[in-house]
């Protein structure tokens, strides 16, 4: 295909509180092409669950409200599309997995039922999803959406898939679980698969063999997969491409290698370099102080600035635009220029 | 087509049940038309205690008893007359002392059995025995040994002391079927069995009941009894509310309702197909006061409260009531319409009031009344409204009967002001004249602290004497006496209030226990 | 399952002990005179106290305390003062009408109060559920028997389409009672115009004991629905294209009654309790009116014997909702 | 690793106050909640001037006027006259006192019932704890109307009797909540009492952990206050209410019964005091559950 699988361009979401609106997409730029393995990292609360999110249409509008951009599907923009438009995109063109295996089944039906369901929907847009013909009963077609299910369970790994079908949810571990919703995101067959944290709330094990699941999902089946992670080593080890969020800006992407091999934004630097402490469950980056900033009347200029070891005062003159600072290597800073990279001397 | 109708009425039924608009239907109609039998429904607020004619008490258990049992000597007319029921025709002593009484020989049992004189005397020998119910009516005039079968059809009556009312009275000793009681005595009289089993002689046997809700009453098929209206069958059907049972009155689902409110009667007034009966009885109201202890012991704030009393008051409030004039019941025997009594004129009660050593007022009485009871009530709020002119107020406390009862034990415990209702269940002065005013019964809530040697020794000469023209002389005296002695502030006589579908055929009054009713003469 | 039954059989014993003897101590501790008032106006000091006698109430009150207890094992509620008829047999007749009410008005509030509840979250913070909090809240606040009395006002006496009270015309002979209750029974026997005439009589008290748990469900259920449509698994099945309609019959729906059972339940026991004043304006024969009278004339065995039995068919509308819990949510099932 | 600090740093009095604000705002907010206050308003006004602005002060007292008995309602008698021809409106007003009082110290009472069962119950724990809560559980499977009304019933008529009757009935909530509260507030408060050695048990109680629990019950008691109006009305529609000639609503509404329905108007306006009384406590306690007591919402 020509085009790019997915491209978003300059999309600025903001979010009503009791404080007021919050700017919490100011201006995102990805382009994701079939067989890449995009990784979005950042903290909690830079806007990387909300882009994943954008993308499907799951953001409830209101509060929240998209100001511009666009987000192209294949060219089509998802922002514009009438809701039962984007309905028939879900599951079918566009899967979606979410952190958190114990919550993201629904336990009071057998995990089959919900994968037939799941099937089922996406057939209903695409009667090439079941083995079976488009004008067969509905019997049939549950039937066939059974035997999909079975396979699928079987391919994301599951032992005794078929006769796994008829467990409850809580009969399964954490890992089986998360296979089971891979199964369920792509039994529908789509083309872009977005990943918010799929490994977060499993042990390091476990988490291993789901990443290279999705690996080899990229691989059989040439598509595109969002990975939205706040843990840089498993970019690393599963990314293709990188892009690092800071409140609601992308401050740096690129290939993984050109990335983290030469952080040029100040932000991915100190990500770099929090790396051993990475478990660390409270506290801020090391070496950087204060906090993320208040998105309702966020800082002039560029976001981080306030955080910055290496702001000036044109830092908070305007929003950087990113400039290339390697093969396909962009970042957001004003103290970056060309390939010379930024640093503390 | 059967099935296609009752269709239509479920459905119409599930209508009603989602409260979906349905057309008013001619529901009781139907319901009358549907039983095909003749069957008088009334309703009343008094659940029947139990079946034994010789424990019950309430106007309830005396409609039950009427109906399923047979006494000597019943009543009927107005004025009411003993007329004969099991006896057929009795005979009295020139002094009073001894009755005998003849039973008429078609009279038998549900069981089929005659009732003979042995049923008579064992009847009244249980009564007495158990002393429950309404045998304290003969107690002290009728002894065990003073009753005995001269023979299967005749028994005879030694009184203990001659009394006046003693045909009165009979009417409420009812004969039970000895052989039936006996058969099933237990260790308490036969009283466990009696009490949800019958053993009569009357025109009607229960069919079905249920306790608290309606107790079916069918027609004896060979009643015994002599004439008779066409009613196959009688329910009592317990209805709280007074309101209630007009409206089903109203509505049709009821033939007669016994305890309305002249309220009922007067939203009943022009309700098409409902005739009104409002006549008088001999049921007095009255307030009692603490003539022995606290400032009423002072006969002069008695006389003050009585004129103070807004009589028009108590009369609005009752509705369809006559004001006493003293403490007979008008038209009663005796009954002096003329005598001087206590009507309200507040320049007269100061006039007494000045008499006390607390001219001023300034202080509190305390007035009960049974809790429940909307009559009390509004009689209490209406004392409190007068008492307010003589600077005295009134502290209002709602009691339950028995604690009410616990009260009179002693002038100590007694309140100020007491009111209560007093029936006559037979129609003589006596009745009233004795039970409330004699000092024997001090203690009791008819008559707990009053006592005057000079009136306890007219009653008693009243009781015995039994020439009508020496009695009127003497309860003359009594109620002039009385009021002057203002222990009481005599209040009202209400009227017996009762509804009737004017389907209702061969009604006649009578002012005894009307609200008991006898449904052998009616028909529909 | 059946281990699960069975130890909360067994729980019910100190509950029964419990109930007895607060019930007792009530009974008995409190001033009045119950015996003076069920031996009649014109009764002596002699025939109370041998009325006293007879009922045991002259010992000690351990003594009556462990006379009843020992009734109870042989389903011996006493017998009470008043109609000197046993307890146990009162109350199996008024209780299956009592039962016939409160189920109706359960019936009636989940079948409206539920999809209701749905339905308002779904449309959650547009007028119609603004609407329906506000007329929620005030069905709460009605007063029961203030609304039976406006029904009664309206349907029985001025459009005089439905009976004022009672459970049939009494003309109508009840059907052989197999279930107690008369809806059923009318059903069993075939016949539909006594049937008919049940519903009518039904209807009113029905409704009015229906609204506030009506209420009551529909804003639990509205509540959990918002709650369970915010559940992970809920954006999951969005996410995964399954259409808006399945995701709220279906998986929404479920788990959100599942938490809503719980008030069912609760309520279903309240309501027992609370029939007393509906049944007092609709003439209704059950446990209520039946207390009601009973408390009235301070005839403590009877009181006693339908707090009883209404504490233990409280404990038990919670069981079987435990194990209904457990039919629709399997993960606590057996547990 | 980036599991950061999520809001802004403040010191924390500011941000006590701030939260204070923002109930405050949330509660201006929600209309039903405004409604219910300014409802509340009303019948605290009335509980307090009702029986002064009477338009028949007389007739609160126990006056009666039976030339008057009756009236349809008019301009001089909004809501008609009685049975007695006392003006109804006056006695619903006066009412009013009478039964937001009695709601009053029914919720009072049960809650500080409820308060040292529940504490005593979650402090010292073991076999208190255990004897105190069975105790509490048992008293909440016991039907409470019915155990008001046998209690009122023996204790007789009178606005006392009547309070402590339901009081007796509705500490039951009261002590779980405390209780639970309490539990959780020790676990807390024992490490600090613990680096302050010698603490007195009373005084960490009533120091440290009673005043976290005040939220909750004054959510509760405001919640509470509509239910016990309506029972102090049930038990008055019973007959054991108060003694005459104190009006209360329920003992208003009781009598009406028997006018129905051609003298409606007795019922209308005790039955619609009542029914906006209500209205108007629980429309309030939601939105002060809902702005004090978040985590309790449903």
């Amino acid at each position: 295909m020509a085009g790019p699988l997915l491209r978003i361009r300059d999309l600025h979401l903001t979010m009503t509180s009791f404080d007021g609106a919050a700017h919490v997409l100011n201006g995102i730029d990805l382009t994701v092409q079939r067989g890449e393995i995009w990784g979005l990292v950042g903290e909690s609360g830079c806007g990387k669950s909300l882009t994943g999110l954008s993308i499907s249409r799951l953001v409830p509008t209101p509060p929240a409200r998209y100001i511009r951009g666009e987000i192209r599907f294949e060219g089509r923009d998802l922002l514009q599309l009438p809701m039962r438009e984007v309905q028939t995109l879900r599951g079918k063109r566009i899967g979606m997995i979410f952190q958190d295996p114990t919550t993201n089944l629904n336990p009071a039906y057998r995990i089959g039922e919900q994968l037939v369901d799941v099937a089922l929907a996406a057939a209903s847009h695409d009667a090439s999803v079941l083995d079976c013909p488009a004008d067969a009963s509905r019997r049939e077609k549950r039937r066939a959406a059974r035997r999909l299910a079975g396979d699928m369970l079987d391919r994301v790994g599951i032992p005794n898939a078929k006769a796994r079908l008829d467990n409850y949810p809580h009969e399964f571990s954490g890992g089986m679980r998360q296979r089971v919703l891979i199964a369920m995101a792509l039994i529908g067959r789509p083309d872009l698969l977005i990943a918010d944290e799929p490994t977060t709330a499993l042990d390091v094990s476990v988490q291993a063999q789901i990443l290279k699941l999705l690996k080899g999902t990229v691989a059989d089946h040439d598509i595109g997969i969002i990975l939205i992670t706040h843990n840089l080593g498993v970019v690393a080890e599963t990314c293709s491409h990188v892009a690092v969020m800071y409140a609601g800006n992308i401050v740096e992407s690129g290939p993984v290698e050109e990335v983290i091999e030469r952080p040029a934004h100040p932000y991915t630097q100190a990500l770099m370099a929090a790396i051993p402490t990475k478990q660390s469950k409270r506290g801020t980056l090391k070496g950087l102080g204060g906090s993320v900033p208040n998105l309702v009347s966020p800082p002039p200029g560029c976001r981080f600035a306030p955080r910055c070891p290496l702001a000036v005062a044109e830092c908070t003159q305007a929003l950087p635009s990113a400039v290339e600072v390697g093969t396909a290597h962009h970042a957001a800073c004003i103290r970056v220029t060309g390939t010379e990279v930024a640093s503390d001397v | 087509m059967t099935t296609s109708t009752q269709f239509t009425i479920s459905r119409r039924g599930l209508l009603a049940m989602a409260g979906a608009g349905l057309a008013a239907t001619s529901f009781p109609n139907r319901l009358f038309a549907q039983s095909g039998s003749n069957i008088l429904i009334i309703a009343s607020g008094q659940d029947i205690p139990n079946f034994d004619p010789h424990t019950a008490t309430g106007y309830s258990a005396s409609f039950f008893m009427r109906n399923i049992y047979d006494p000597l000597v019943r009543v009927a007319g107005n004025p009411p007359e003993p007329v004969p029921a099991l006896a057929e025709s009795w005979t009295m002593s020139a002094d009073g002392l001894t009755y005998t009484f003849k039973l008429n020989a078609g009279a038998k049992f549900h069981s089929g059995n005659p009732v003979t004189a042995d049923d008579v005397v064992y009847s009244f020998g249980r009564a007495l025995a158990l002393a429950k119910g309404n045998s304290w009516m003969i107690r002290g005039i009728v002894t065990p040994e003073g009753v005995t079968a001269v023979d299967a059809g005749t028994v005879e009556f030694k009184l203990a002391t001659p009394f006046a009312a003693f045909l009165q009275v009979l009417p409420w000793i009812f004969v039970v079927e000895k052989s039936a009681v006996e058969a099933n005595l237990g260790a308490d009289q036969g009283e466990g069995w009696l009490m949800t089993n019958t053993a009569g002689s009357g025109p009607f046997q229960v069919v079905r009941f249920e306790v608290g809700t309606l107790y079916h009453l069918a027609r004896v098929a060979d009643a015994w009894q002599p004439g008779g209206g066409n009613l196959d069958g009688v329910i009592w059907q317990i209805v709280r509310e007074t309101a209630t049972q007009r409206l089903m009155l109203q509505r049709g689902e009821a033939h007669i309702a016994v305890d309305l409110t002249s309220e009922d009667m007067d939203a009943l007034k022009d309700a098409p197909g409902v005739v009104r009966v409002i006549e008088p009885e001999y049921r007095t109201f009255s307030i009692k006061m603490n003539t022995e202890k606290g400032p009423l012991a002072d006969v002069n704030l008695r006389k003050a409260i009585s004129y103070v009393t807004n009589y028009q008051s108590i009369l609005d409030a009752a509705g369809y009531a006559d004001l006493m004039t003293g403490p007979l019941p008008n038209g009663i025997l005796g009954f002096n319409p003329d005598l001087e009594v206590y009507r309200t004129d507040l320049e007269k009660a100061k006039e007494y009031m000045a008499k006390t050593d607390k001219p001023e007022g300034g202080f509190t009485l305390k007035m009960v009344h049974v809790s429940g009871l909307e009559q009390q009530r509004r009689w209490a709020l209406i004392m409190l409204d007068s008492l307010k002119q003589l600077n005295i107020d009134l502290e209002i406390q709602p009691l339950k009967w028995p604690d009410m009862v616990a009260a009179c034990q002693s002038p100590e415990t007694f309140p100020d002001l007491f009111p209560v209702y007093q029936t006559a269940n037979y129609g003589d002065p006596d009745n009233i004249a004795f039970a409330a005013y004699h000092s024997s019964r001090n203690g009791g809530w008819q008559n707990a602290v009053y006592h005057n040697p000079e009136v306890d020794a007219l009653i008693e000469a009243g009781r015995a004497e039994i020439d009508p023209a020496k009695r009127v002389e003497i309860y003359g005296e009594f109620q002039k006496k009385v009021v002057a002695d203002a222990p009481d502030i005599f209040g009202l006589l209400e009227r017996r209030k009762l509804g009737m579908r004017d389907s209702v055929k061969d009604y006649h009054f009578t002012p005894v226990a009307s609200n008991a009713i006898e449904a052998w003469p009616l028909s529909l | 399952m059946l281990y699960f039954i069975l130890r909360r059989i067994v729980l019910l014993v100190p509950v029964v002990i419990g109930l007895t003897v607060i019930m007792f101590a009530i009974a008995r501790l409190l001033p009045g005179d119950p015996v003076a008032l069920a031996a009649g106006p014109n009764a002596t000091q002699g025939e109370i106290e041998a009325l006293a006698h007879e009922f045991g109430l002259d010992r000690p009150v351990w003594t009556q305390y462990f006379t009843y207890v020992g009734g109870l094992l042989h389903g011996d509620l006493g017998t009470s003062l008043l109609t000197r008829r046993p307890v146990a047999a009162d109350i199996a007749a008024y209780l299956p009408a009592t039962l016939e009410l409160v189920i109706a008005a359960m019936l009636i509030a989940v079948a409206i109060g539920i999809p209701l509840g749905l339905a308002t979250a779904v449309w959650r913070n547009r007028w119609p559920d603004y609407l329906s909090q506000v007329v929620a809240i005030g069905a709460i606040s009605m007063p029961r028997f203030f609304l039976g009395l406006l029904l009664q006002l309206c349907f029985a006496m001025w459009l005089m389409w439905l009976p004022l009270g009672g459970r049939l015309p009494i003309i109508v002979i009840p059907p052989p009672s197999v279930t107690g209750f008369l809806t059923i029974d009318t059903l069993i026997a075939g016949d539909m115009h006594a049937f008919s005439m049940a519903m009518r009589h039904l209807a009113m008290p029905a409704i009015a004991m229906s609204l506030s748990p009506l209420a009551t469900i529909m804003r639990m259920m509205r509540a959990s629905t918002i709650e369970v449509m915010n559940q992970d698994y809920v954006t999951t099945a969005r996410a995964l294209g399954l259409p808006r309609g399945k995701i709220i019959l279906k998986y929404v729906a479920r788990n959100a009654i599942s938490a809503t059972l719980t008030v069912i339940g609760l309520y279903f026991g309240w309501l027992l309790g609370g029939t007393v004043l509906v049944e007092t304006v609709f003439d209704w024969p059950g446990l209520g009116l039946y207390a009601t009278k009973a408390i009235i004339s301070q005839d403590m065995m009877p009181v006693i014997g339908v707090a009883l039995v209404i504490g233990l068919l409280f404990v038990a509308a919670n069981l079987v909702i435990d194990l209904l819990y457990g039919v629709i949510n399997p993960k606590v099932r057996y547990s | 690793m980036t599991e950061t600090v999520q809001t802004p740093q403040t010191e924390p009095a500011r941000q006590g106050n701030d939260r204070m604000r923002r109930a405050f705002f949330r509660f201006r907010q929600s209309t039903l909640s405004m409604v219910g206050a300014g409802m509340v308003a009303v019948v605290l006004f009335f509980t307090v001037f009702g029986t002064m602005l009477a338009p028949y002060p007389d007739h609160v007292a126990g006056g009666v006027e039976t030339a008057a008995r009756f009236q349809p309602p008019s301009a001089g008698h909004p809501f008609g006259t009685n049975e007695l021809g006392q003006d109804v409106l006056s006695l619903v007003m006066a009412g009013t006192t009478v039964s937001v009082l009695a709601g009053f110290g029914v919720v009072l009472i049960g809650s500080v019932i409820g308060t040292l069962v529940g504490s005593v119950a979650g402090f010292v724990g073991g076999w208190a704890d255990e004897v105190l809560m069975r105790l509490t559980d048992l008293t909440l499977t016991i039907p409470s109307l019915i155990l008001a009304m046998a209690i009122a019933a023996a204790l007789g008529p009178g606005f006392a009797n009547m309070v402590i009757a339901i009081s007796l009935s509705w500490w039951p909530g009261y002590a779980r909540l405390v209780r639970g509260e309490v539990l959780a507030a020790r676990e807390e408060v024992y490490v600090t009492a613990a680096r302050a050695i010698g603490a007195n048990p009373a005084r960490i109680l009533f120091r440290h952990i009673l005043p976290n629990v005040v939220s909750p019950i004054i959510v509760k008691m405001s919640l509470d206050m509509g239910f016990a109006i309506l029972t102090v009305a049930g038990l008055g529609f019973i007959g054991i209410g108060v003694r005459p000639p104190t009006p209360e609503w329920g003992t208003l509404l009781s009598l009406s019964r028997s006018y129905m329905p051609d003298y409606w108007w007795t019922a209308m306006a005790p039955g619609m005091a009542m029914f906006l009384a209500v209205f108007g406590f629980n429309l309030l306690g939601d939105g002060l559950r809902d702005i004090l007591d978040p985590k309790a919402r449903r």
